[in-house]
Protein backbone atom coordinates (compact mmCIF):
# COMPACT_ATOMS: atom_id res chain seq x y z
CA UNK A 1 0.00 0.00 0.00
CA UNK A 2 1.55 3.21 -1.03
CA UNK A 3 0.55 6.35 1.48
CA UNK A 4 0.75 9.89 0.84
CA UNK A 5 1.46 12.74 3.24
CA UNK A 6 0.83 16.35 1.68
CA UNK A 7 1.11 19.93 3.24
CA UNK A 8 1.76 19.74 7.57
CA UNK A 9 1.28 16.13 7.48
CA UNK A 10 4.19 15.64 5.20
CA UNK A 11 5.79 17.95 7.53
CA UNK A 12 5.43 16.71 11.17
CA UNK A 13 5.86 13.03 9.45
CA UNK A 14 9.07 13.76 7.44
CA UNK A 15 7.83 11.85 4.46
CA UNK A 16 6.00 12.49 1.49
CA UNK A 17 5.10 8.84 0.67
CA UNK A 18 6.00 5.49 1.99
CA UNK A 19 4.74 1.98 1.59
CA UNK A 20 2.90 0.34 4.18
CA UNK A 21 1.60 -2.98 4.51
CA UNK A 22 -0.82 -3.04 7.35
CA UNK A 23 -2.08 -6.36 8.53
CA UNK A 24 -5.36 -6.83 6.33
CA UNK A 25 -7.24 -8.43 9.26
CA UNK A 26 -6.60 -5.58 11.00
CA UNK A 27 -6.55 -2.65 8.72
CA UNK A 28 -9.91 -2.41 6.95
CA UNK A 29 -10.84 0.96 6.61
CA UNK A 30 -9.47 4.46 6.47
CA UNK A 31 -10.10 5.00 10.32
CA UNK A 32 -8.00 1.27 10.49
CA UNK A 33 -4.64 2.60 8.72
CA UNK A 34 -4.82 5.80 10.70
CA UNK A 35 -4.58 4.17 14.05
CA UNK A 36 -1.97 1.61 12.66
CA UNK A 37 0.41 4.21 11.24
CA UNK A 38 -0.66 6.21 13.93
CA UNK A 39 1.98 4.02 15.72
CA UNK A 40 4.43 4.14 13.59
CA UNK A 41 6.75 6.70 14.92
CA UNK A 42 6.16 9.74 16.92
CA UNK A 43 5.71 11.97 13.87
CA UNK A 44 3.51 9.89 12.85
CA UNK A 45 1.24 10.06 16.14
CA UNK A 46 2.02 14.13 16.04
CA UNK A 47 0.34 14.51 12.74
CA UNK A 48 -2.61 12.03 13.38
CA UNK A 49 -2.74 13.47 16.87
CA UNK A 50 -6.17 15.51 15.38
CA UNK A 51 -7.90 13.12 13.53
CA UNK A 52 -10.54 15.79 12.75
CA UNK A 53 -8.38 17.61 10.83
CA UNK A 54 -7.47 15.10 8.59
CA UNK A 55 -8.57 14.05 5.40
CA UNK A 56 -7.76 11.04 3.16
CA UNK A 57 -8.30 10.18 -0.14
CA UNK A 58 -8.32 6.48 -1.70
CA UNK A 59 -7.23 5.86 -5.10
CA UNK A 60 -7.45 9.82 -5.87
CA UNK A 61 -10.98 10.20 -4.83
CA UNK A 62 -12.04 11.72 -1.43
CA UNK A 63 -12.41 9.27 0.96
CA UNK A 64 -14.56 8.96 4.94
CA UNK A 65 -13.54 7.39 7.49
CA UNK A 66 -15.31 3.85 6.68
CA UNK A 67 -13.95 3.85 3.23
CA UNK A 68 -12.21 0.22 2.40
CA UNK A 69 -8.50 0.13 1.94
CA UNK A 70 -6.73 -3.18 0.50
CA UNK A 71 -3.14 -3.77 -0.50
CA UNK A 72 -2.44 -2.14 -3.54
CA UNK A 73 -4.40 1.17 -3.09
CA UNK A 74 -2.73 4.24 -2.59
CA UNK A 75 -3.84 6.25 0.48
CA UNK A 76 -3.18 9.71 0.69
CA UNK A 77 -3.66 11.73 4.00
CA UNK A 78 -4.00 15.77 3.92
CA UNK A 79 -5.13 18.47 5.68
CA UNK A 80 -8.82 20.28 4.54
CA UNK A 81 -8.00 21.59 1.19
CA UNK A 82 -7.23 25.51 0.85
CA UNK A 83 -6.64 26.19 -3.10
CA UNK A 84 -8.55 28.58 -5.05
CA UNK B 1 -15.66 19.96 -22.99
CA UNK B 2 -13.66 21.75 -20.06
CA UNK B 3 -10.31 23.08 -20.31
CA UNK B 4 -8.47 22.23 -17.16
CA UNK B 5 -4.68 23.49 -16.06
CA UNK B 6 -2.34 22.86 -13.48
CA UNK B 7 0.71 24.69 -13.60
CA UNK B 8 3.27 27.33 -12.29
CA UNK B 9 3.12 29.39 -14.85
CA UNK B 10 1.18 32.80 -15.31
CA UNK B 11 -1.20 32.49 -17.20
CA UNK B 12 -2.55 34.89 -20.18
CA UNK B 13 -6.35 36.12 -19.21
CA UNK B 14 -6.89 37.62 -22.46
CA UNK B 15 -6.41 34.67 -24.98
CA UNK B 16 -8.18 32.07 -22.23
CA UNK B 17 -11.02 34.51 -22.62
CA UNK B 18 -10.60 34.55 -26.64
CA UNK B 19 -10.41 31.22 -26.90
CA UNK B 20 -13.67 30.90 -25.15
CA UNK B 21 -15.43 33.04 -28.52
CA UNK B 22 -12.83 32.42 -31.15
CA UNK B 23 -15.23 30.82 -34.12
CA UNK B 24 -18.09 31.53 -32.52
CA UNK B 25 -21.21 33.33 -32.33
CA UNK B 26 -23.28 31.40 -29.98
CA UNK B 27 -21.63 32.69 -26.71
CA UNK B 28 -23.25 35.69 -25.05
CA UNK B 29 -22.08 35.93 -21.71
CA UNK B 30 -18.38 34.87 -20.09
CA UNK B 31 -17.60 35.17 -17.18
CA UNK B 32 -14.78 35.12 -15.53
CA UNK B 33 -13.03 34.72 -11.49
CA UNK B 34 -9.35 35.74 -10.62
CA UNK B 35 -8.51 34.67 -7.54
CA UNK B 36 -5.23 36.92 -6.81
CA UNK B 37 -2.59 36.08 -3.89
CA UNK B 38 -3.05 38.92 -1.23
CA UNK B 39 -0.05 40.85 0.89
CA UNK B 40 -1.96 40.41 4.11
CA UNK B 41 0.44 40.61 7.65
CA UNK B 42 3.09 41.05 5.41
CA UNK B 43 2.94 38.19 3.98
CA UNK B 44 5.87 37.60 1.02
CA UNK B 45 4.69 34.22 -0.84
CA UNK B 46 2.31 32.01 -0.73
CA UNK B 47 3.38 28.36 -1.71
CA UNK B 48 0.97 25.93 -2.96
CA UNK B 49 1.54 22.52 -3.03
CA UNK B 50 -1.44 20.19 -4.47
CA UNK B 51 -1.70 16.31 -5.17
CA UNK B 52 -0.68 15.77 -8.87
CA UNK B 53 -2.08 12.50 -9.23
CA UNK B 54 -5.43 13.97 -8.06
CA UNK B 55 -5.49 17.18 -9.02
CA UNK B 56 -6.48 17.26 -12.54
CA UNK B 57 -8.85 14.14 -11.93
CA UNK B 58 -10.66 16.83 -9.62
CA UNK B 59 -10.93 19.99 -11.45
CA UNK B 60 -12.82 18.09 -14.71
CA UNK B 61 -14.93 16.22 -12.20
CA UNK B 62 -15.72 19.58 -10.95
CA UNK B 63 -16.13 21.64 -14.51
CA UNK B 64 -18.35 18.44 -15.83
CA UNK B 65 -20.47 19.06 -12.75
CA UNK B 66 -20.64 22.68 -13.61
CA UNK B 67 -21.43 21.91 -17.46
CA UNK B 68 -24.49 19.27 -15.78
CA UNK B 69 -26.05 21.78 -14.24
CA UNK B 70 -25.68 24.82 -16.70
CA UNK B 71 -26.23 24.97 -20.48
CA UNK B 72 -22.19 26.05 -21.23
CA UNK B 73 -20.60 27.05 -24.23
CA UNK B 74 -17.24 27.10 -22.84
CA UNK B 75 -15.40 26.34 -19.28
CA UNK B 76 -12.39 27.32 -18.11
CA UNK B 77 -10.14 26.31 -15.06
CA UNK B 78 -6.47 26.94 -14.37
CA UNK B 79 -4.85 26.60 -11.17
CA UNK B 80 -1.25 27.26 -10.30
CA UNK B 81 1.01 25.35 -8.13
CA UNK B 82 4.61 26.72 -6.48
CA UNK B 83 5.52 30.29 -4.94
CA UNK B 84 3.44 32.77 -6.15
CA UNK B 85 4.13 36.43 -5.63
CA UNK B 86 1.52 39.15 -3.73
CA UNK B 87 -0.36 40.14 -6.59
CA UNK B 88 0.00 37.60 -8.74
CA UNK B 89 -3.11 35.60 -9.95
CA UNK B 90 -3.51 32.25 -8.07
CA UNK B 91 -6.58 31.02 -9.66
CA UNK B 92 -8.49 31.18 -13.01
CA UNK B 93 -11.99 30.36 -13.61
CA UNK B 94 -13.97 31.18 -17.27
CA UNK B 95 -17.38 30.41 -18.26
CA UNK B 96 -19.03 30.77 -21.17
CA UNK B 97 -22.57 30.58 -22.23
CA UNK B 98 -25.09 31.88 -24.63
CA UNK B 99 -27.07 33.82 -21.55
CA UNK B 100 -25.73 35.94 -18.52
CA UNK B 101 -27.19 34.04 -15.94
CA UNK B 102 -25.81 30.53 -16.54
CA UNK B 103 -22.19 32.00 -17.03
CA UNK B 104 -22.40 33.85 -13.95
CA UNK B 105 -23.82 31.25 -11.44
CA UNK B 106 -21.39 28.64 -13.10
CA UNK B 107 -18.37 30.99 -12.46
CA UNK B 108 -19.39 31.36 -8.74
CA UNK B 109 -20.40 27.63 -8.18
CA UNK B 110 -16.88 26.86 -9.80
CA UNK B 111 -14.88 28.97 -7.76
CA UNK B 112 -17.30 27.74 -4.50
CA UNK B 113 -16.65 23.93 -5.27
CA UNK B 114 -13.09 24.25 -6.43
CA UNK B 115 -12.52 25.75 -2.59
CA UNK B 116 -13.60 22.73 -0.74
CA UNK B 117 -13.07 19.95 -3.50
CA UNK B 118 -9.37 20.29 -5.32
CA UNK B 119 -6.50 18.88 -4.06
CA UNK B 120 -4.70 22.06 -2.86
CA UNK B 121 -3.09 23.66 0.00
CA UNK B 122 -1.76 27.41 0.66
CA UNK B 123 1.43 27.90 2.70
CA UNK B 124 2.50 31.35 3.39
CA UNK B 125 5.96 32.71 4.03
CA UNK B 126 6.58 35.74 5.58
CA UNK B 127 9.40 38.31 5.38
CA UNK B 128 10.55 37.49 8.71
CA UNK B 129 11.14 33.71 7.66
CA UNK B 130 8.20 32.10 9.26
CA UNK B 131 5.77 30.23 7.56
CA UNK B 132 2.08 28.94 7.98
CA UNK B 133 -0.54 26.70 6.53
CA UNK B 134 -3.47 28.36 5.75
CA UNK B 135 -6.17 26.87 7.38
CA UNK B 136 -9.99 25.71 5.63
CA UNK B 137 -12.65 28.57 6.19
CA UNK B 138 -15.92 27.07 7.47
CA UNK B 139 -17.31 30.02 5.61
CA UNK B 140 -15.72 28.39 2.30
CA UNK B 141 -17.64 24.89 3.18
CA UNK B 142 -20.85 26.63 3.40
CA UNK B 143 -20.59 28.68 0.13
CA UNK B 144 -20.01 25.13 -1.30
CA UNK B 145 -22.86 23.79 0.55
CA UNK B 146 -25.09 26.33 -1.23
CA UNK B 147 -24.93 25.00 -4.42
CA UNK B 148 -25.79 21.39 -3.16
CA UNK B 149 -24.58 17.71 -3.70
CA UNK B 150 -23.22 16.31 -7.13
CA UNK B 151 -25.12 15.76 -9.84
CA UNK B 152 -22.95 15.12 -12.85
CA UNK B 153 -22.42 11.18 -13.12
CA UNK B 154 -19.09 9.92 -12.58
CA UNK B 155 -17.23 9.66 -16.52
CA UNK B 156 -16.97 6.08 -17.22
CA UNK B 157 -13.30 4.67 -16.06
CA UNK B 158 -13.20 7.40 -13.33
CA UNK B 159 -12.33 5.27 -10.73
CA UNK B 160 -14.18 2.38 -9.52
CA UNK B 161 -17.00 2.81 -7.10
CA UNK B 162 -19.39 5.57 -7.39
CA UNK B 163 -18.55 7.50 -3.98
CA UNK B 164 -19.51 10.84 -4.13
CA UNK B 165 -16.96 13.09 -3.92
CA UNK B 166 -16.80 14.97 -0.86
CA UNK B 167 -14.48 17.15 1.20
CA UNK B 168 -16.91 17.62 4.86
CA UNK B 169 -16.06 14.84 6.96
CA UNK B 170 -13.11 14.18 8.65
CA UNK B 171 -11.15 11.17 7.08
CA UNK B 172 -11.05 9.42 11.00
CA UNK B 173 -13.40 10.32 14.06
CA UNK C 1 -14.24 55.53 -7.52
CA UNK C 2 -15.48 53.51 -10.43
CA UNK C 3 -14.27 53.92 -13.98
CA UNK C 4 -16.83 54.05 -16.12
CA UNK C 5 -16.82 54.67 -19.89
CA UNK C 6 -18.78 54.15 -23.05
CA UNK C 7 -17.04 53.99 -26.37
CA UNK C 8 -17.16 52.98 -29.89
CA UNK C 9 -13.64 51.30 -29.88
CA UNK C 10 -13.26 47.53 -28.45
CA UNK C 11 -11.58 47.94 -25.05
CA UNK C 12 -8.24 45.93 -23.49
CA UNK C 13 -9.55 43.00 -21.00
CA UNK C 14 -6.05 42.34 -19.94
CA UNK C 15 -5.40 45.73 -19.25
CA UNK C 16 -8.52 46.96 -17.66
CA UNK C 17 -7.88 43.96 -15.31
CA UNK C 18 -4.38 44.99 -14.27
CA UNK C 19 -5.45 48.39 -13.69
CA UNK C 20 -7.66 47.11 -10.95
CA UNK C 21 -5.14 45.05 -9.05
CA UNK C 22 -1.68 47.36 -10.57
CA UNK C 23 0.23 48.57 -7.45
CA UNK C 24 -2.12 46.95 -4.73
CA UNK C 25 -1.54 43.65 -2.40
CA UNK C 26 -5.36 44.05 -1.35
CA UNK C 27 -7.15 42.89 -4.29
CA UNK C 28 -7.90 39.35 -3.82
CA UNK C 29 -10.52 38.28 -6.06
CA UNK C 30 -11.41 40.27 -9.51
CA UNK C 31 -15.12 39.25 -11.02
CA UNK C 32 -15.43 40.07 -14.61
CA UNK C 33 -18.79 39.77 -16.95
CA UNK C 34 -18.17 40.29 -20.62
CA UNK C 35 -21.52 40.53 -22.78
CA UNK C 36 -20.83 39.46 -26.25
CA UNK C 37 -22.77 39.79 -29.41
CA UNK C 38 -24.59 36.58 -30.77
CA UNK C 39 -25.07 35.79 -33.90
CA UNK C 40 -28.95 34.67 -33.56
CA UNK C 41 -31.14 34.07 -36.47
CA UNK C 42 -28.80 35.27 -38.93
CA UNK C 43 -27.85 38.83 -37.20
CA UNK C 44 -25.18 40.90 -39.32
CA UNK C 45 -24.85 43.80 -36.61
CA UNK C 46 -26.08 44.67 -33.81
CA UNK C 47 -26.39 48.62 -33.68
CA UNK C 48 -26.51 50.29 -29.69
CA UNK C 49 -27.98 53.96 -29.54
CA UNK C 50 -27.32 56.18 -26.23
CA UNK C 51 -28.74 58.73 -24.25
CA UNK C 52 -25.12 60.70 -24.25
CA UNK C 53 -26.19 63.39 -21.55
CA UNK C 54 -27.28 60.91 -19.23
CA UNK C 55 -25.61 57.52 -19.98
CA UNK C 56 -22.02 58.19 -17.82
CA UNK C 57 -24.25 59.60 -15.13
CA UNK C 58 -26.26 56.24 -15.05
CA UNK C 59 -23.58 54.39 -15.29
CA UNK C 60 -21.84 56.36 -12.52
CA UNK C 61 -24.80 55.79 -10.39
CA UNK C 62 -25.28 51.84 -10.88
CA UNK C 63 -21.41 51.74 -10.12
CA UNK C 64 -21.22 53.93 -6.86
CA UNK C 65 -24.55 51.71 -6.03
CA UNK C 66 -22.18 48.48 -6.13
CA UNK C 67 -19.66 50.57 -4.10
CA UNK C 68 -22.34 50.82 -0.93
CA UNK C 69 -23.66 47.93 -1.13
CA UNK C 70 -19.84 45.67 -1.06
CA UNK C 71 -16.65 46.76 0.02
CA UNK C 72 -15.02 46.81 -3.33
CA UNK C 73 -11.35 47.96 -4.07
CA UNK C 74 -12.13 48.73 -7.58
CA UNK C 75 -14.87 48.77 -10.17
CA UNK C 76 -14.99 49.45 -14.03
CA UNK C 77 -17.70 48.97 -16.57
CA UNK C 78 -17.00 49.52 -20.16
CA UNK C 79 -20.12 50.11 -22.51
CA UNK C 80 -19.71 50.12 -26.26
CA UNK C 81 -21.60 52.00 -28.72
CA UNK C 82 -22.45 52.21 -32.12
CA UNK C 83 -22.21 48.92 -34.56
CA UNK C 84 -21.26 46.11 -33.19
CA UNK C 85 -20.00 42.46 -35.49
CA UNK C 86 -21.28 39.10 -33.94
CA UNK C 87 -18.81 37.87 -31.72
CA UNK C 88 -17.40 41.05 -30.60
CA UNK C 89 -17.86 42.44 -26.74
CA UNK C 90 -20.36 44.90 -25.94
CA UNK C 91 -20.06 45.53 -22.61
CA UNK C 92 -17.60 44.55 -19.44
CA UNK C 93 -18.13 44.37 -15.81
CA UNK C 94 -14.80 44.04 -13.57
CA UNK C 95 -15.32 43.96 -9.56
CA UNK C 96 -12.55 44.07 -7.41
CA UNK C 97 -12.26 43.28 -3.52
CA UNK C 98 -10.18 41.52 -1.01
CA UNK C 99 -12.81 38.46 -0.91
CA UNK C 100 -14.45 36.74 -3.62
CA UNK C 101 -18.07 36.69 -2.37
CA UNK C 102 -17.91 41.02 -2.57
CA UNK C 103 -16.46 40.55 -6.03
CA UNK C 104 -18.96 37.49 -7.70
CA UNK C 105 -22.26 39.20 -6.29
CA UNK C 106 -21.50 43.05 -7.57
CA UNK C 107 -20.46 41.99 -10.93
CA UNK C 108 -23.82 40.17 -10.92
CA UNK C 109 -25.45 43.15 -9.70
CA UNK C 110 -23.59 45.16 -11.60
CA UNK C 111 -25.00 43.94 -15.12
CA UNK C 112 -28.26 43.33 -13.86
CA UNK C 113 -28.99 47.01 -13.24
CA UNK C 114 -26.96 48.06 -16.17
CA UNK C 115 -29.43 46.36 -18.42
CA UNK C 116 -32.52 47.74 -16.51
CA UNK C 117 -31.48 50.79 -15.48
CA UNK C 118 -28.87 52.64 -17.78
CA UNK C 119 -29.86 54.29 -21.21
CA UNK C 120 -29.05 51.62 -23.69
CA UNK C 121 -31.38 50.33 -27.17
CA UNK C 122 -30.29 47.69 -29.14
CA UNK C 123 -31.29 47.69 -32.76
CA UNK C 124 -30.49 44.23 -34.77
CA UNK C 125 -29.85 44.37 -38.10
CA UNK C 126 -29.76 41.31 -40.35
CA UNK C 127 -28.20 39.73 -43.22
CA UNK C 128 -31.36 39.87 -45.36
CA UNK C 129 -31.44 44.31 -44.64
CA UNK C 130 -34.36 43.88 -41.94
CA UNK C 131 -33.61 45.93 -38.60
CA UNK C 132 -35.69 44.93 -35.21
CA UNK C 133 -35.02 47.05 -32.21
CA UNK C 134 -34.73 44.42 -29.43
CA UNK C 135 -37.44 44.26 -26.68
CA UNK C 136 -36.88 44.80 -22.85
CA UNK C 137 -37.33 41.26 -21.19
CA UNK C 138 -39.00 40.49 -18.49
CA UNK C 139 -36.71 38.57 -16.73
CA UNK C 140 -34.32 41.26 -16.83
CA UNK C 141 -36.60 43.37 -15.24
CA UNK C 142 -36.76 40.20 -12.39
CA UNK C 143 -33.28 39.73 -12.24
CA UNK C 144 -32.40 43.28 -11.74
CA UNK C 145 -35.21 43.47 -9.11
CA UNK C 146 -33.57 40.27 -6.70
CA UNK C 147 -31.33 43.39 -5.36
CA UNK C 148 -34.06 45.56 -3.86
CA UNK C 149 -33.92 49.21 -4.49
CA UNK C 150 -31.09 51.78 -4.57
CA UNK C 151 -29.50 52.23 -1.17
CA UNK C 152 -26.65 54.80 -2.13
CA UNK C 153 -27.60 58.41 -1.97
CA UNK C 154 -27.15 60.70 -4.82
CA UNK C 155 -23.97 61.83 -5.48
CA UNK C 156 -24.12 65.85 -4.52
CA UNK C 157 -25.33 68.16 -7.33
CA UNK C 158 -26.58 65.14 -9.35
CA UNK C 159 -29.98 66.48 -10.40
CA UNK C 160 -32.50 68.41 -8.19
CA UNK C 161 -35.42 66.15 -7.06
CA UNK C 162 -33.97 63.05 -5.30
CA UNK C 163 -36.17 60.89 -7.02
CA UNK C 164 -34.97 57.32 -7.15
CA UNK C 165 -34.05 55.85 -10.31
CA UNK C 166 -35.84 53.52 -11.64
CA UNK C 167 -37.12 51.74 -15.01
CA UNK C 168 -40.36 49.01 -14.18
CA UNK C 169 -42.88 51.55 -14.67
CA UNK C 170 -44.22 53.35 -17.71
CA UNK C 171 -44.42 56.91 -18.97
CA UNK C 172 -48.07 57.01 -18.92
CA UNK C 173 -50.78 55.42 -18.30
CA UNK D 1 -38.85 72.72 -23.31
CA UNK D 2 -35.94 70.44 -25.08
CA UNK D 3 -37.63 66.77 -26.23
CA UNK D 4 -35.79 63.70 -27.22
CA UNK D 5 -36.49 60.90 -28.62
CA UNK D 6 -34.20 57.48 -29.19
CA UNK D 7 -34.90 54.46 -30.89
CA UNK D 8 -38.13 53.36 -32.45
CA UNK D 9 -39.97 56.51 -31.00
CA UNK D 10 -37.35 58.72 -32.72
CA UNK D 11 -37.82 56.80 -36.02
CA UNK D 12 -41.26 56.95 -35.56
CA UNK D 13 -41.56 60.87 -35.00
CA UNK D 14 -38.72 61.22 -37.64
CA UNK D 15 -36.96 63.43 -34.98
CA UNK D 16 -34.22 63.12 -32.69
CA UNK D 17 -35.22 65.90 -30.80
CA UNK D 18 -37.32 69.07 -30.93
CA UNK D 19 -38.01 72.02 -29.12
CA UNK D 20 -41.55 72.43 -27.56
CA UNK D 21 -43.47 75.14 -25.88
CA UNK D 22 -46.62 72.93 -23.81
CA UNK D 23 -48.98 75.56 -21.87
CA UNK D 24 -47.51 75.22 -18.46
CA UNK D 25 -51.23 75.11 -17.53
CA UNK D 26 -52.37 72.57 -19.01
CA UNK D 27 -48.99 70.54 -19.69
CA UNK D 28 -47.51 69.63 -15.73
CA UNK D 29 -46.26 66.58 -15.59
CA UNK D 30 -44.64 63.25 -17.72
CA UNK D 31 -48.40 62.08 -18.75
CA UNK D 32 -49.72 65.39 -19.70
CA UNK D 33 -46.80 65.96 -21.56
CA UNK D 34 -47.69 62.92 -23.88
CA UNK D 35 -50.87 63.93 -24.46
CA UNK D 36 -49.95 67.43 -25.88
CA UNK D 37 -46.85 66.01 -28.32
CA UNK D 38 -49.47 62.88 -29.63
CA UNK D 39 -50.92 65.29 -30.89
CA UNK D 40 -48.31 67.53 -32.93
CA UNK D 41 -48.30 64.63 -36.07
CA UNK D 42 -49.69 61.13 -37.39
CA UNK D 43 -45.69 60.41 -36.23
CA UNK D 44 -46.37 61.41 -32.59
CA UNK D 45 -49.48 60.44 -32.74
CA UNK D 46 -47.87 56.59 -33.50
CA UNK D 47 -45.13 56.85 -31.41
CA UNK D 48 -47.11 57.60 -28.24
CA UNK D 49 -49.74 55.31 -29.32
CA UNK D 50 -48.96 52.86 -26.84
CA UNK D 51 -47.71 54.89 -23.32
CA UNK D 52 -46.98 51.22 -21.50
CA UNK D 53 -44.11 50.64 -23.94
CA UNK D 54 -42.62 54.17 -23.47
CA UNK D 55 -40.48 55.51 -20.67
CA UNK D 56 -39.15 59.15 -19.64
CA UNK D 57 -36.29 60.86 -18.36
CA UNK D 58 -36.89 64.30 -17.00
CA UNK D 59 -33.35 66.19 -17.07
CA UNK D 60 -31.47 62.66 -17.29
CA UNK D 61 -33.02 61.33 -14.35
CA UNK D 62 -35.67 58.16 -15.19
CA UNK D 63 -39.18 59.57 -14.90
CA UNK D 64 -42.78 58.56 -14.20
CA UNK D 65 -45.82 59.66 -15.35
CA UNK D 66 -46.37 61.99 -12.42
CA UNK D 67 -43.17 63.59 -12.43
CA UNK D 68 -43.47 67.53 -13.26
CA UNK D 69 -42.13 68.93 -16.32
CA UNK D 70 -41.69 72.50 -16.72
CA UNK D 71 -39.70 75.05 -19.40
CA UNK D 72 -36.25 75.06 -19.93
CA UNK D 73 -36.34 71.08 -18.66
CA UNK D 74 -34.92 67.92 -21.29
CA UNK D 75 -37.23 65.47 -21.59
CA UNK D 76 -36.34 62.19 -23.36
CA UNK D 77 -39.09 59.83 -24.65
CA UNK D 78 -37.59 56.03 -25.45
CA UNK D 79 -38.68 52.34 -24.99
CA UNK D 80 -37.66 50.39 -22.06
CA UNK D 81 -33.99 50.52 -22.44
CA UNK D 82 -31.51 47.24 -23.91
CA UNK D 83 -27.83 47.78 -22.96
CA UNK D 84 -25.89 45.20 -21.56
Amino acid sequence: MRVLYFAWLRQKIGLAEEEAAPPPDEVRDVAGLIRWLAARSPGHAAAFAEPRLVRAAVNQEFATPDTPVAPGDEVAFFPPVTGG
Amino acid sequence: MATVRVQEALFDLAAETAALTAGRTDVGAVASFLGVCRADDGLAAMVLEHYPAMTERALRRIAAEAEARWPLTGCTVIHRVGRILPGEPIVLVLTASTHRAAALESCAFLIDWLKTRAPFWKCEEFADGTRRWVEARADDEAAAARWGEQVAADAPGEGAPARRQREAEPAAE
